[in-house]
């Protein structure tokens, strides 16, 4: 099992900093062994496009300072403030049906839309929370910054708001069923 | 022959049955084992409670092909014409390629799930507060859902073309039993009467039926000639 | 300018799949240096715990397998259902044979497919595009999800792919010319 490489993989996904103690919890391995492979980490990533960043027990990965100014032309390229068909599609589907669960917007749009959410969640546009009913899931829901935007004190205000949203949940709810129902065939 | 059982399983389409007759049997898709495994496929489609009707069409063109592949096998003789044996040849390549198709399916099943490489969800740790949509109005979220909503899928319509096909085979074996009641003899021509392809099909399909149910007896005396259906 | 640390940068900024083109525009550099330095980060990773997956003219980096099970357990949102036999046949057609629009997935498996594309589409594996040769089509191909969810970096790496892909060429035009005769006459 190669560590250094493994926690190279971890820390991507992760995103933010972990703890050293975290990661030797997750692998399994004392915090001596992890911060050895964190060295060997910091080493093997010298040459390259990312590096590891550590701080007070934390280890996190980072971009080169090379990028930055490349990174800045894609935020503010990607955060404009306009917003495309899928993302104005997407934000209609969490405004009028929300909060809902990223799998419900995917079979409303009939597409797979986690960048498009991701996006809008980082634009500060729609905000998520963890699932009351399942707390492994999140769900979606419009930010209060943005129903602020629009002018609405409330959801009902919308336009034609109760009919969207019960051809929404209907429509989900068919989907569903019929999902089931072709599965158990099969 | 009646060794083999099908599953009481759903099949989507003619090519799915087929090939699982031809597979449980180790067989190759060629004429021989096509004509093998017609009675059975013949069989599952009259067990069928209550099909689609685009999908029933489906199953009744593979089984006109099946009926000549079958016919053919029974009397060597037989000429087929040239749109026979471009039905028999077109059931032949589709099944070659449904199973190539179906054998490359299992290399994505032996992989999927097993060693999942991650991505890292977009702008992680990216923090840039709120993001003024510019010029956006409830009107144009509005405008988004009519749109979406538009784009529903429709519960299933089924082509005209494909219902005027399809008739049903209960029907038809009721008609040639109710025939067979009044009069002694009749004909397969005279009980098919002017068809189209699936029409005659069905009324084979029929006309089998209560071959095997023993209501019925034919007698073809001729390659081509008229069959002579009688009380049996 | 490092051109291949400067997109891993990237890449691992944005972390959905980015297209080609758009690297292109970011870096303000032609296509062909951009596809030129992919080429030398997915050597510079080859012993790394991160990978660069490929297709269809986009690129993203994807963790090793050997870091997988250690993923898992940190994960929200992780799309991981079980494939029905309809699914993956479908999918094994829009993979091999792909991109293609849905008649052509129909006339290969004798049914109509369109709601198990939709479940296909819906659970990311499969994405569509507006067809080249006919804008009021759409065309149906593999997603890079699909890759991921098989711990593959590009579709070469399927078994059989390179063979079949190879022979499905004179193939296909042949049945398509014969399918569109026989249409014709109908």
């Amino acid at each position: 099992m190669n560590l250094p490489n493994i926690i190279e993989s971890i820390l991507f996904v992760h995103g933010e900093p972990m703890k050293v103690s975290r990661l030797a919890k997750i692998l399994n391995k004392k915090e001596a062994e992890v911060e050895e492979a964190l060295a060997i980490l910091r080493n093997n990533l010298a040459e390259r496009g990312l590096k590891l960043a550590q701080n007070g027990g934390e280890a996190a990965l980072i971009t080169v300072s090379e990028a930055s100014g490349f990174i800045q032309g894609l935020l503010k390229e990607e955060f404009s403030g306009k917003l495309t068909r899928a993302a104005l599609e997407t934000l209609a589907i969490v405004v009028y049906s929300g909060p809902l669960p990223r799998p419900e917007i995917d079979f409303i749009r009939g597409v797979n839309s986690s960048f498009t959410l991701r996006n809008l969640l980082v634009s500060g546009l729609v905000e998520r929370e963890i699932s009351p009913k399942d707390r492994r899931t999140f769900i979606y829901k419009p930010s209060m910054d943005f129903l602020r935007f629009l002018g609405l004190s409330k959801l009902d205000d919308l336009p034609e708001y109760g009919e969207f949203r019960k051809n929404l949940e209907d429509f989900s709810r068919a989907e569903t069923n019929n999902r089931e129902n072709k599965e158990n065939v099969e | 022959m009646e060794n083999y059982q099908i599953k009481i399983q759903q099949f989507e389409g003619p090519l799915d049955l087929l090939l699982d007759l031809i597979e449980e049997r180790k067989l190759s898709v060629n004429e021989i084992s096509l004509a093998e495994v017609s009675g059975q496929y013949l069989d599952y489609l009259k067990k069928l409670p209550r099909m689609p009707r685009a999908q029933a069409a489906s199953f009744l063109v593979a089984a006109a092909a099946l009926i000549l592949i079958k016919s053919k096998s029974l009397l060597p003789s037989l000429e087929l014409t040239a749109e026979e044996k471009e039905s028999i040849e077109d059931l032949k390549k589709r099944l070659e390629l449904y199973k190539k198709m179906r054998r490359l399916s299992s290399h994505i099943s032996s992989l999927y799930g097993k060693n999942i490489a991650y991505k890292r969800e977009a702008f992680t740790g990216v923090k840039i507060g709120f993001i003024e949509p510019k010029g956006l109005k409830t009107i144009a979220l509005c405008a988004a859902l009519k749109n979406l909503i538009k784009t529903f899928p429709a519960k299933e319509i089924i082509p005209e073309k494909i219902i005027e096909k399809v008739i049903k085979l209960e029907d038809k074996i009721d008609e040639l039993r109710r025939r067979m009641e009044k009069t002694i003899k009749t004909s397969f021509r005279e009980f098919a009467g002017i068809e189209d392809k699936i029409g005659l099909v069905v009324s084979f399909l029929a006309m089998l039926e209560l071959v095997k149910q023993g209501i019925v007896a034919v007698v073809q005396k001729e390659h081509f000639g008229d069959i002579e259906i009688s009380r049996s």
